[in-house]
């Protein structure tokens, strides 16, 4: 049950965890880093993360999404240093019917940054670095 | 009138990012005399050397689980104080 | 730009059209062959399609989405021969802002229903045979 | 009184899927003496043999863009007559 993880996520690995035969529709949500942040250039960053409250708390998201809708639902956030391009946070979910995927896809995203305990420290192309936070409405 | 033991209470606090940064740590335990909310941890941090630079009322959680800051500890409680999240 | 295709849908692909670091949140959609259909037991199934008004359709539906909102769209539908399980259509739709990925996926994903000239022949376990069409509010 | 020119029309039809099946073929060529909309074509596609399976005001487009039934054909256009849609 480990949600977060250091390695690159591989889509097509999470995509199979929730689909089934019997749920026919997939809706899936990946954040990929940005190559910049209030105008200037990140060169790369580093998320670290509360590790046993960001465990529970992908847990609980999880649980909640599925109790409230018809849904599979998979949950991939990593940690650690990445580069721009990859996929930071990916969300899986699957339903008889794509409304659900789609409602419970949203709301785990939401979620995800309203309540993972995680934050980014940014690498910018002058040299300078920078921890960034609270960008939920973004 | 009936008396109250009074007991002391220890909890452990843990702070991240940014916080960890401005006080040039990222655990320490704090002892009260009695009883104590998030708020009273709070304010014994902001006097620790660069505490002064924590806000007044930060996120928190108690044992993995986000709290309100009048949120009473108990003793062996974690407490983490969390800047602003970044996930996702 | 063929929309339409025959072989199997490669979802890293398709994200890789639409991803960039400057659209930071992918959305997508993934539809799959269901093994049931009104209580029977579905073997295996073929798409068949109008393939000029489709291929006209789908570029229309991806322009739309992409005028309306500030996206990039993928979009293809398989047509031919799928087994069980297979990815029948695969949405994705990147943006700077997840809600317009959201809704730009879930804008597509309804009018690939509501007007791709696309039918469904069914094999039963029992041997028969049915065309299948109308059910864009599933 | 102005005479008004009138020339025949002739459209092509393509059928598909469970209404090709009815009908028995998927492709033919319709001629009129005047003008003609979606509708007349339609009504001569139920004279057909196994053409009254046929609903009365099924889904059509001319070139490749749904139009409704009240729509004028243009000679050379392509009329699909088209099942209810499942793709998805």
């Amino acid at each position: 049950m480990a949600n977060l993880v250091i390695d690159p996520i591989d889509v097509g690995t999470l995509l199979a965890l929730v689909q089934s035969p019997e749920r026919g529709g997939v809706a899936c949500f990946l954040g990929t880093v940005r190559n910049h942040h209030r105008g200037r250039e990140v060169v790369r960053l580093e998320y670290s993360a509360y590790g046993p409250m960001a465990e529970a708390e992908c847990g609980r998201i999880v649980a909640e999404a599925e109790s409230r809708w018809d849904v599979a639902v998979a949950l991939r956030h990593r940690v650690g240093e990445l580069e721009i391009g990859d996929t930071a946070v990916a969300i899986a979910a699957a339903s008889a019917h794509r409304d659900e995927a789609f409602l419970a896809c949203r709301y785990v995203i939401e979620e995800v940054k309203r309540r993972l305990p995680i934050w980014k420290r940014e690498v910018y192309t002058d040299g300078s670095v920078e921890w960034v936070g609270g960008e939920a409405g973004k | 009138m009936p008396s109250t033991a009074i007991s002391t209470l220890t909890v452990r606090v843990l702070l991240f990012a940014s916080y960890a940064e401005m006080l040039g740590l990222d655990a320490i335990e704090l002892t009260f005399d009695s009883t104590a909310t998030v708020d009273d941890a709070i304010a014994r941090l902001r006097a620790l050397p660069g505490g002064d630079r924590l806000p007044p009322k930060p996120l928190c959680a108690v044992n993995l689980s986000q709290v309100q800051l009048d949120a009473l500890l108990a003793s062996g409680d974690e407490l983490a104080v969390l800047p602003p999240l970044a996930g996702g």
